[in-house]
């Protein structure tokens, strides 16, 4: 089937992001598949562009209980609490996965702290990850730290300079929280700090789940963060709104809700360069990256379209065009 | 997303309708209601306020469910806390089942709670003319699970084994199983050890091949079945545990190495085919944080 | 069918709720099917406990240009832009219902300033509404007026004096925004402001989706509201958050992707009083109020719950109960 | 939710694939791609950036879509400056349907763009052998719809009305039914007025009774044409209109009193005996904020 596709459709899907060649605009979202090296190998083969870690902490880090992850059609919701094994399992699998690299990894970190992102971010770049991707915005773990980095505008720019003091010429993507007054003002902010990029977005709300009979929260955590096709039209806005915040210079990691290759391409239109793939891996399988890889090259084909790099922030694009232009990034940079 | 349709990834409450005292580690939960498990799925067991964990389904006939546990820890000793009319969440089912064509000549190699979904599997097989050698066992005669279950059905010869020989053979399962495949291969006699209740015609005289074996229980006594089925060229097919939180292919934390294979989704029921490229088979599983523990 | 049920479980779904007596706990949210007497009727005999006014203006508003409202079977957007003819067919209109009142009639205002949120309340309260209900959380009219009141505490705070001065004894409901860092915040505000209950949530996002050929944004207003099943989680979780950080002293209309009884139910166990339905009208029709009903009804029935209102915040106590008790009202007052 | 997998809700742009000037100020889009639509229904049509707005399907194959419009405000006019490959955004198909019977006698009766869709049912309802009696009306000549269409169709007896007389009987196509209605109770014969095409057998003899009545165009053409099924006691079906935004059901903009009910819902084609208990049928109808405006 995919190799029908692939012999079809010769449509190159590849781009050339700050410095690190993509096959494929799909990228394993943090969290999902995402602990071991032959997990990652596995993803790859299945036709991911790029893939993200877990998260990855300083310290090894106990996740919550189970319930951790549920779901409906309409929606999933995640309170896994980072676990992670520490800083030795990470050198081990990512070492392992580096060694015979088939496809870019994202190490995706997450610390309590701006010193400690730091020195997390220290202790994975002699890996060499082709980029950084930083979790400031992880709605799991406010019973041990408080509200996300990422819902402060300077807390958010504090945790960017630090990473990008120790992080050379490794790029820095800022993973961005929906859950904010303005995500334009953050990733101003971030962007002013030195961010080369940014992850658009992290989950939504957070949400809860009553079982009835028993009365009680599903989750152990109680309350999750929210993901999957009803987040997207979110996920579409935030990026729409961080794109013209930072007039389309910064490359975006577009994430949420993302299932099919229209999907994607929609999501490319608001101004992500690549496309995130999470919860969708539960729906459509593993091989949901090459899925969306076929679907897009199907529609590029149908519609005339011959370089994929030529849908990001089409929408803007074309809003201009028609001389409707977006709003100038006004404090919010909001759309409207 | 078929996959949704065909699976419950929300939790549900279910009363538990009676509760079997089996040893006194292990106790076996009814529930009303039927996810429409097939024989070597799982569901994930909720305890509200404690926690939630995959569970082999013991029995699913459509209208009930059955549920058979060890209690060893924090979670199954509150399950074991448990009453009739208490409330258990459950949503699945999940992974791989057993499969088998109707009329097969079958060895169900059973070990610990293995044993409760064999019996699953065995009235299930039986329904499609299968004929089935199973071999059970435990540490000892206190510890042996389902023979009665396993006895009360057709075309079912069982070979009982047990470390301390209180009961059937003294040793391990496994020895048994090859006893036979070696005897099969020879076209020879074997001495039944255990009761093989209503022997077939050709007991004690040619055992028909074995078609394909099923095997379910400590890792140990699987990779064993693994490389006698290999050494003897017969298909079996072997459920994996690892540890397991969304149960549906999305947290990763079930995946093997090297192949990446998720065993809530490609499992737990794998084809030793499969198994015997899963180089940690046997050596080692990983808990909630990823961190490698050598069995 | 509604009458079978109806006959097999003789359950009393009723509640008196600040001296209204709802037949059951349904209510129309607004903005549906909510411009008419004529509607309002309807929807009465297709079988809601209550019926809420579409948001009334002090003058003559116009709304957005379609398309204004579109929907997947995942999540439904809207920028309607609260279009409202004024003052003079709000009179006529509601006028008309109250002569022959078939159930409760709640009035939701909307206005651009604290002074005119009381004006707006003093032109209607004439009318003699059961309850008032303030939209200080549309989403869709940020271009005109900026963030949202619900968004600020102290802004929140100022509006609801302001309509609690002229108010009287008719109870005042405040509509709440999740979009918002901490709800629980707001409704502290909110509560000792003199707000007599809440109206949670509105909205969700908001967020955007664009049409693939032509690169435009659907909604003419760009970006609008989520709404629908997706958004059921994040609604239970602001419920549970307002009725823990008020001790659950105050009334709670529970709104957000409720569609069934269960939902309703689920919805109530967090704390809320009465229920809204809004989307769900458009999924299963107009009788879903009834149909919702007889969903309860057979649910608690079948579980053996006589007093609808024992349901109410049920999983607190249920919580506390297993002495895990909820966090006490910290400042946000948010579920860990 | 049965009701969204029949009706997609939200816009997907086509491209035109062909215009056709049908008078100059009516112009028709075909395009191509189906909704499904059933004769009577209708879609939303989207000109990106610049409005939505309802629309009858004017014809509707399974393969292809025809819209029929008047330019006469800032949305058609702007819609009659596309150009073939613009593209367009529909989402629908909503509300009813005609709704008849395998070989029943129809009388039709179309004002304005409502000889668009009254084409379409005309093409369906000869499928299932109903015989029809077409009622088109137009200020003058060069305002008359879909007549070649409607001629091209078997079993139609096609009756041409223009208040100038440039065409057909001069006056109103209610006043031609009317005649008809009347001669069909005296069982008289009646002159026909306009070309009737390929006329029936009983053609200008006995005409067969009149089974029922569809009408669509200005309401107060609907108005008369519902006193007029009223008074001679047959089933009529008028198309109305009213105000719209969502078209499934929840804004409330196109409801009338005081009945409440949706016309994007429970209509656009309501059944007389429904429309005769909307008491704003022929008096006012509501803008976009719910303001009524008199006829
Ligand atoms: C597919 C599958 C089917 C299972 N079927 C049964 C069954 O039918 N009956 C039964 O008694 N047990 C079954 N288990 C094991 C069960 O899930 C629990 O591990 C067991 O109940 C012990 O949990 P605990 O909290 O009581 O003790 P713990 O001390 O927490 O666990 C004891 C050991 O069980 C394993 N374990 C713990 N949690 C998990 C988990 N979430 N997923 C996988 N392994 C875990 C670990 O190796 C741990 O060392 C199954 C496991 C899997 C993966
Ligand atoms: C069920 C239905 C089917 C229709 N089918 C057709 C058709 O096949 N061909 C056609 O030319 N027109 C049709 N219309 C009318 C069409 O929707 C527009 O009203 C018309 O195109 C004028 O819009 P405008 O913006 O160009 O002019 P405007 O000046 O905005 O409108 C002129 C008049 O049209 C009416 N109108 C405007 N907007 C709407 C709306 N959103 N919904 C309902 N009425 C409105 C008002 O009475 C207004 O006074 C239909 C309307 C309905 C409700
Ligand atoms: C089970 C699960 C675990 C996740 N874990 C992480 C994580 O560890 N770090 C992180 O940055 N994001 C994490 N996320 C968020 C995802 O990376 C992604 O941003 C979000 O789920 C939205 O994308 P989706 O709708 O495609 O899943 C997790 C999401 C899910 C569903
Ligand atoms: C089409 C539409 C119009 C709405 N208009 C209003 C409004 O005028 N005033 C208001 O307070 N809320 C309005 N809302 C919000 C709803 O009242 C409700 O809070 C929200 O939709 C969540 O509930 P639901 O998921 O049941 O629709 C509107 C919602 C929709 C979908
Ligand atoms: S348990 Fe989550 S992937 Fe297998
Ligand atoms: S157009 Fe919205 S209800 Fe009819």
């Amino acid at each position: 089937m995919r190799l029908v596709f692939a012999m079809l459709f010769s449509m190159n899907l590849s781009q050339t992001i700050l410095g690190v060649t993509f096959e494929n605009p799909t990228v394993l979202a943090s969290g999902i598949m995402g602990i071991t090296a032959s997990s990652w190998r596995l993803v790859a083969e299945s036709g991911a562009g790029a893939i993200t870690t877990k998260s990855l902490w300083l310290k090894e880090h106990k996740g919550h209980r189970n319930p951790t992850i549920i779901s409906t059609e309409h929606w999933t919701l995640n309170a896994v609490g980072v676990p992670d094994a520490g800083p030795e399992k990470a050198r081990e699998e990512i070492g392992s996965f580096m060694k015979k690299k088939p496809v870019p990894l994202v190490a995706n970190i997450i610390a309590e702290s701006g010193e400690n992102f730091a020195a997390t971010a220290e202790s994975i770049l002699p890996l060499k990850p082709d980029f950084l991707e930083v979790n400031i915005s992880c709605p799991n773990v406010e019973d041990e730290f408080g509200k996300p980095f990422a819902c402060s505008a300077p807390a958010a720019a504090a945790v960017t300079k630090a990473v990008k003091n120790v992080s050379g010429n490794t790029p820095v993507f800022i993973k961005l929280s929906p859950n904010v007054d303005s995500i334009a003002a953050i990733a101003i902010a971030c962007a002013e700090a030195g961010a080369d990029g940014f992850t658009v977005i992290n989950t939504v709300g957070p949400g809860m789940a009553i079982d009835l009979r028993s009365r009680m929260p599903i989750l152990a955590n109680k309350v999750g963060g929210l993901s999957g096709p009803g987040i997207k039209p979110i996920a579409v806005k935030c990026v729409a709104d961080v794109y013209s915040a930072t007039q389309g210079k910064l490359p975006i990691i577009g994430t949420g809700g993302i299932s099919t290759g229209e999907d994607a391409i929609e999501i490319m239109l608001a101004g992500a360069s690549l496309v995130g793939v999470g919860t969708a891996v539960g729906d459509r399988g593993v091989d949901v990256f090459a899925k969306i890889c076929d679907e897009m090259q199907l529609w590029c084909t149908n519609e005339g379209v011959d370089e994929i790099s030529s849908l990001v922030g089409g929408m803007h694009q074309e809003l201009s065009r028609r001389n409707a232009p977006t709003r100038k990034p006004s404090h919010s940079g909001t759309f409207r | 997303m078929s996959s949704i349709s065909l699976q419950s990834r929300l939790p549900r409450t279910y009363r538990i309708k009676a509760i079997k005292q089996e040893t006194d580690m292990v106790r076996t939960f009814t529930f009303d209601g039927s996810l429409g498990a097939r024989p070597g799925q799982f569901v994930m067991l909720w305890l509200p306020g404690v926690d939630e964990k995959p569970f082999s389904v013991a029995f699913d006939n459509g209208a009930e469910t059955k549920i058979t546990f060890f209690a060893v820890g924090p979670m199954s000793e509150e399950l074991a806390r448990c009453s009739v009319g208490d409330l258990v969440g459950m949503r699945g089912p999940f992974g791989t089942c057993y499969e088998w064509k109707p009329g097969q000549h079958i060895a169900l190699v059973a070990g610990g709670y293995g044993a409760a979904p064999m019996y699953f599997v065995a009235a299930e097989t039986v329904h499609h003319g299968c004929t089935l050698e199973v071999f059970v066992g435990a540490r000892s005669k206190e510890h042996l699970l389902y023979l009665k279950e396993l006895e009360s059905l057709p075309h079912v010869s069982l070979h009982v084994a047990t470390n301390d020989g209180s009961e059937g053979f003294k040793g391990f399962n496994v020895q048994q199983l090859e006893k036979m495949l070696e005897a099969v291969q020879k076209g020879g006699k074997i001495g039944r050890a255990g009761k093989a209740k209503q022997p077939r015609p050709s007991a004690g005289a040619d055992i028909d091949p074995i078609d394909q074996v099923f095997a379910c229980g400590p890792e140990m006594m699987l990779k064993a079945v693994s490389e006698l089925t290999a050494k003897y060229k017969i298909p079996s097919q072997l459920s994996l545990e690892r540890y397991m939180k969304c149960g549906y292919g999305i947290c990763g934390n079930c995946v093997v190495d090297p192949l990446g294979i998720r065993l809530c989704t490609e499992g737990p029921v794998v084809k030793n085919d499969v198994c015997v490229k899963i180089e940690e088979f046997g050596k080692y599983h990983r808990d909630a944080l990823g961190k490698k523990h050598t069995f």
